[in-house]
């Protein structure tokens, strides 16, 4: 194992030949871990779909959800709009679909609420029943990562206006797009296996 | 984390989302009307799996890019999803097993 | 990257650094604080079990006591002193400067801190006492402290997942040039096999524990049998985590025995592909196999004979690292300093616990021996027997890296003997007392298992003596040790080719690797014989 | 290879499947064989310890050999004949040890199956369990015993659940165990082959009397004549109607959470039972609507129609109608109505 010197500057020439970014991959890792995460909150909650079919479920609205899952498809697509913005360097496009990106994601929350405020009207509570808490439980830990999203979308749109961003550096900006449009994905899946079957 | 690989930009990549979106946009539309027909269980929880299925692909392949990324990232993304479906599967099989 | 405070201060230890050879430090310090915390709990296990009878502590105290043995041992010991081993080594042994994330290296050791004191801490309010596998419904109507313990066990799992999205970060993008992945040295495979299972399995327990802690603290119903919850789910959801976990502590003192035989043989490692593919085949067939451990649970009886037949699938990559090792030191020029002492010891131990572990996948004999003591001797010959004594052999062989000095042979040899001989004499009782019929977790047991008890109490007095050379050792040995050198033990692989300790960015410059990690025996380019599998590929 | 080796391979491969036999033969680590399972699993046990045996002595021999003989040489420091691998020996070992796992799981497979055959007309036995007791019924009896009694050679179905947490059934004799999960009810077929007397442990971790329950209870395999009578005697009731009261109050478990003076009984879960049919006494609240007699017959069959002041509903089990005969309740109803 002989070593010989070669500029210094290069760090992650390995992952460049993979054509792979670190804080890329670092991102999906995470990423990978999350679907794990909701996959043990998804089992669960179909363990119970299935041993313990309730009444309750009919109570859901699943148009209003619907709507709901439109507007958070809509934000998903300014991301990608935002991120493509950026990438020929408009930085007030990007800034104009983050903040677009935050009031859908806003939006998404404030139908979820009042979701959740219709339902317990109806009785069904995180205590009420199983059916109760694996629902509000599933689609809660959804919604704190939505909050979470809305909340990363607008530390970027600050930094976004601070010039952090430039056609050449956006590894932020991406980021942050792969981790909403997960949240998207989780939604997706979310929405069908509560609402739809 | 600018990947050489992409191509020069034009509108040609903001109308393809766009295109991907209506996409979306449409498979939902879809889906909340079959929800107002009456489809036996069955049949309307595989249409739902397959539409729901081809939702999450378009996200996954055109917003998060693993179309044109490396193979690395989506095996990344896969092999939690495979593990996902089995131990889902087997939740629902074991709901009926003791 | 912040400046580097002066090499050699200790203080650098206690504050907050980005360099991973002082969190690797910092790692095993701290992970080495809570094995004898555990040590501790299991030296009042083993002398109330001297006897039958014995009031030496009531039976909550004794659930706490075990429950608190186990959950330390695993979550608070093995696992940290491997990351602080893997955080040490993989950026020097691929050549890297730092981890990826060197921020993110430093908040998952210091989540062990606010783990490890809540942990404790569980103690002053009623700890846990429903096992450190916290089955339902005991667990959700436990003492406070099994919310401390679920969220202290929440934070260890973070902690390592942020570990492993660091190791994989770090190994598939900043190897040195030349270094292609049949080059990387097996540690550092171990560790890419561990990190998957870490972020695919972790966060399935995490969801579980986080269910625990709202049926506890806000009355959700997950686990209330009246209202339809389900106690066989959460066993689904922790062991699907906590079958990887045990393949999680073993593969990196695995990785530690692929990196010692060669050295101490002077031979090159034999069917180095084999290994490292081993190493995945455990990983990802260790996902597989979770529900091994629920056979005399309500699971769906037509269930059990896949899992038997995939968890005795895992014994044929472990047999062939087993023979591979074997086949390492087969001809070689073996020498026996203490390291190589804990390899061996590792192999003839773990072996033990591999074949029981074929007895226990059999369903009609688990059927006999789950949850007994044969169980218990079961996890501590491959926990203790394997990956402790897998980490004493890398402590020993990186010892002189990380510290510059050399440590005591002669002591070295005094705490092997005493732990092969401490181990074999605590644990090989317990098999035959489960046979016989002796349940796990029990305060007090039936006079007929005696003797067995007594033996076991005395061996782990033994192993606790066994503690004190080691302990020794590594804290004179580190102050006035003799001066270690570069490569002590003339190694071939990249963190033996700097200094010792190493700088603080490792390499002056990115080394270029031109030959494989153990290519021991190698005559220079040109030689007459050379080997079957060319050196450069 | 040369003969000298292949000689030397032969011969400690005949030794190692004369040793792996003998162990198999000879070593028994088990305790008494007392169910037709128990035979089975202990053939199969006793087949994979052979198997240890000899893969144990060839990996420790391998290691104990290469030890002494591959020892470094005196003042000699440098490095080995370097060999990376050999392609047929690595096939070797990973199929061989394949082979194994095949033949064990095959094997093991075949006996679950044996282990698990319906034979017809079995003895049906309820196996119930809480913090910290077991209690064993036998259906179309009033027998509730806490020691098990078995007659040999009859296969027994077990019908297992528990009232509160996760316990688990376990005869070491019977070489078997099943978790009693509350919620859920767990079967079990055994059939005892030995008479004799063996312990009933729990293997779940269940609370502080973890340990305690595993030292409480005992199976007692018979003759049928002997658990015939056992049966009839652990029946029967005395003559004398206020005493035949008395015993039923203790077998259904009463005492557990009622107190009564007169029965010894001082449990403090439910109200005390002691002046019941005074019209003045702390029951006062039951006269009012129905005759004391069906009053006290409603609180048995269903406890929630009426629940005492200061006394939680739902703890009192609510199946007392399925398991107490109509001759029983009449008994027992008229000894509690008796409390003066």
């Amino acid at each position: 194992m002989t070593s010989h010197s070669i500029a210094h500057s290069d760090e992650f020439r390995a992952g460049r030949e993979l054509s792979l970014d670190h804080r890329k991959l670092g991102m999906w890792l995470f990423l990978a871990s999350e679907v794990m995460f909701f996959g043990g909150l998804i089992g669960t909650y179909l363990h119970y779909k299935a041993t313990l079919p309730t009444p309750e479920a009919a109570l859901l609205d699943t148009v209003l959800v619907g709507l709901n899952t439109f507007v958070l498809i809509t934000s998903s697509l300014m991301v990608v709009l935002g991120l493509d913005a950026i990438q020929r360097g408009h930085r007030r496009g990007l800034i104009t679909f983050l903040g677009l990106t935050a009031l859908l994601g806003a939006i998404f929350l404030g139908g979820q609420v009042y979701e959740f405020i219709s339902l317990a009207g109806h009785g069904v509570t995180l205590q009420s029943s199983v059916f109760g808490s694996s629902f509000y439980t599933l689609t809660g830990f959804h919604g704190l990562h939505v909050l979470i999203g809305v909340v990363w979308a607008l530390v970027t749109l600050v930094k976004a206006a601070r010039g952090t961003y430039s056609a050449q550096e956006h590894a932020g900006v991406e980021a942050f797009g792969l981790y909403w449009h997960f949240v998207d994905v989780v939604w997706i899946v979310l929405f069908t296996i509560i609402y739809l079957i | 984390m600018t990947d050489l690989s992409r191509p020069t930009h034009d509108g040609r990549r903001a109308r393809g989302y766009v295109m991907v979106f209506l996409a979306l946009a449409a498979i939902t539309a879809i889906e909340l009307v079959m929800t107002q027909i009456g489809l036996s269980a069955s049949a309307a929880t595989a249409l739902f799996l397959i539409l729901s299925l081809g939702k999450a692909t378009l996200v996954v392949m055109f917003f998060m890019h693993l179309r044109q990324d490396s193979r690395i990232y989506t095996a990344i993304f896969l092999l939690p999803v495979i593990l996902v479906l089995a131990f889902s599967t087997l939740m629902l099989m074991s709901a009926g097993g003791h | 990257m912040t400046t580097a405070t002066p090499a050699l201060s200790p203080r650098r230890y206690f504050g907050w650094s980005t360099d991973h050879k002082v969190i690797g430090v910092q790692y095993l310090v701290t992970s080495f604080f809570f094995f004898l915390v555990g040590g501790a709990m299991a030296g009042i296990i083993r002398t109330q079990l001297l006897a039958p009878d014995s009031t030496l502590v009531s039976a909550e105290a004794y659930n706490r006591l075990s429950t608190n043995h186990g959950s330390v041992m695993l979550f608070l010991w093995i696992l940290p002193v491997l990351a602080g081993l893997g955080n040490y080594l993989v950026p020097l042994q691929i050549g890297a400067r730092d981890m990826a994330f060197p921020r993110l290296n430093a908040l998952s050791f210091w989540l062990l801190v606010p783990a490890g004191l809540l942990m404790l801490a569980s103690f002053f309010v009623g700890a846990a006492e429903a096992g450190w596998t916290a089955y339902v419904p005991l667990s959700i109507s436990g003492p406070d402290g099994q919310t401390l313990w679920a969220v202290s066990v929440i934070l260890l799992g973070t902690s390592s997942m942020m570990g492993s999205i660091n190791f994989v970060a770090t190994i598939f993008t900043m190897r040195a040039e030349g270094l292609t992945f049949w080059r990387l040295p097996l540690f550092s495979w171990s560790m890419l096999a561990t990190s998957i299972l870490v972020l695919t399995a972790t966060p399935v327990l995490t969801a579980g524990l986080a269910l625990i802690a709202m049926d506890r603290l806000v009355g959700t119903l997950f686990f209330s049998v009246p209202a339809g919850g389900d106690p066989i789910l959460w066993q689904n959801l922790f062991w699907f985590y906590s079958h990887p976990a045990v393949y999680i502590m073993v593969l990196p003192a695995m990785g530690a025995i692929s990196e010692i035989f060669p050295v101490f043989a002077r031979k090159p490692v034999f069917g180095y592909r084999m290994i490292a593919i081993s190493s995945l085949a455990i990983s990802l067939l260790g996902l597989t196999v979770w529900a091994h451990h629920m056979f005399t649970s309500g699971m769906d009886p037509r269930l059990r004979v896949p899992y038997m037949i995939s968890t005795m699938i895992i014994a044929v990559p472990t047999g062939v690292k087993i023979f591979s090792w074997l086949a390492t030191i087969w001809g070689g020029k073996i020498r026996l300093d203490t390291p190589m002492l804990f390899a061996l010891g590792f192999i003839s131990m773990f072996l033990i616990g591999g074949i029981t572990g074929v007895f226990l996948a059999a369903i009609p004999v688990d059927l006999h021996v789950h949850d007994t003591y044969f169980v218990v001797a079961h996890l501590h010959f491959v926990l203790f027997g394997g990956s402790v004594s897998g980490a004493y052999a890398a402590l020993y062989y990186w010892y002189p890296k990380i510290t510059g000095r050399r440590f005591d042979e002669r002591l070295g040899k005094v705490h092997f003997a005493a732990n092969f001989i401490g181990t074999n004499l605590a644990y090989l009782p317990m098999f035959l007392a489960g046979l016989l019929g002796m349940p796990r977790r029990v305060v007090n047991y039936d006079p007929r298992f005696t003797e067995l008890n007594q033996l076991a109490s005395l061996g782990a007095f033994l192993l606790a003596v066994s503690v004190l050379p080691l302990l020794y050792n590594m804290i004179v040995s580190w102050v006035n040790g003799p001066k270690a050198g570069d490569n002590p033990w003339k190694a071939k692989t990249l963190e033996w080719q700097v200094s010792s300790p190493p700088p603080a960015h490792n390499f002056d410059q990115p080394p270029v690797v031109t030959e494989g990690p153990y290519d021991y025996g190698e005559a220079p380019a040109g030689s007459l014989k050379p080997s079957p599998a060319a050196a450069g590929d | 290879m040369k003969e000298r080796t292949l000689l030397v391979v032969v011969l400690v491969t005949a030794l190692l499947v004369v040793a792996g036999i003998w162990v198999a033969l000879n070593v028994n680590l088990m305790p008494a064989e007392a169910s037709t399972r128990a035979a089975l699993v202990d053939q199969l046990f006793r087949a994979m310890l052979g198997l240890a045996a000899v893969i144990f002595l060839l990996v420790e021999g391998l290691l104990l050999y290469s030890v002494f003989r591959f020892r470094q040489p005196r003042g000699d420091d440098g490095d080995a004949v370097p060999v990376h691998g050999n392609r047929a020996l690595e096939i070797v070992w990973t199929l061989i040890p394949a082979l194994i796992v095949i033949v064990i799981g095959f094997y093991s497979f075949r006996v679950l199956a044996a282990s698990e055959i319906r034979e017809e007309d079995p003895l049906v036995v309820n196996v119930r369990s809480r913090q910290f007791a077991w209690t064993f019924e036998y259906p179309g009896t009033s027998v509730i015993s806490s020691d098990l009694h078995l007659p040999v050679g009859r296969q027994v179905r077990f019908l297992i659940t528990s009232d509160d947490v996760i316990h688990s059934f376990w005869v070491p004799e019977f070489r078997v165990k099943r978790d009693a999960t509350p919620g859920q009810m767990a079967e079990l077929l055994v059939t005892p082959t030995r008479e004799g007397t063996y312990p009933v442990r729990c293997a779940e971790l269940c609370g502080v009397g973890h340990a305690a329950m595993g030292l409480s209870s005992r199976v007692i395999v018979e003759s049928d004549e002997a658990f015939q009578s056992w049966l009839t005697q652990a029946a029967a009731l005395p003559a004398d109607p206020i005493e035949a009261g008395r015993t039923l109050f203790t077998r259904y478990g009463c005492q557990a959470c009622h107190a009564l003076a007169d029965a010894g009984a001082a449990g403090a879960v439910g109200p005390a039972l002691d002046s019941l049919a005074d019209p003045n006494g702390p029951h006062a609240h039951a006269h009012g609507g129905m005759d004391i007699r069906s009053f006290v017959e409603q609180s048995i069959l269903e406890p929630s129609a009426a629940i005492a002041p200061a006394f939680a509903d739902g703890l009192m089990p609510k199946d007392f109608g399925t398991r107490i005969p109509a001759n029983e309740l009449a008994i027992l109803v008229d000894y509690l109505v008796a409390q003066k």
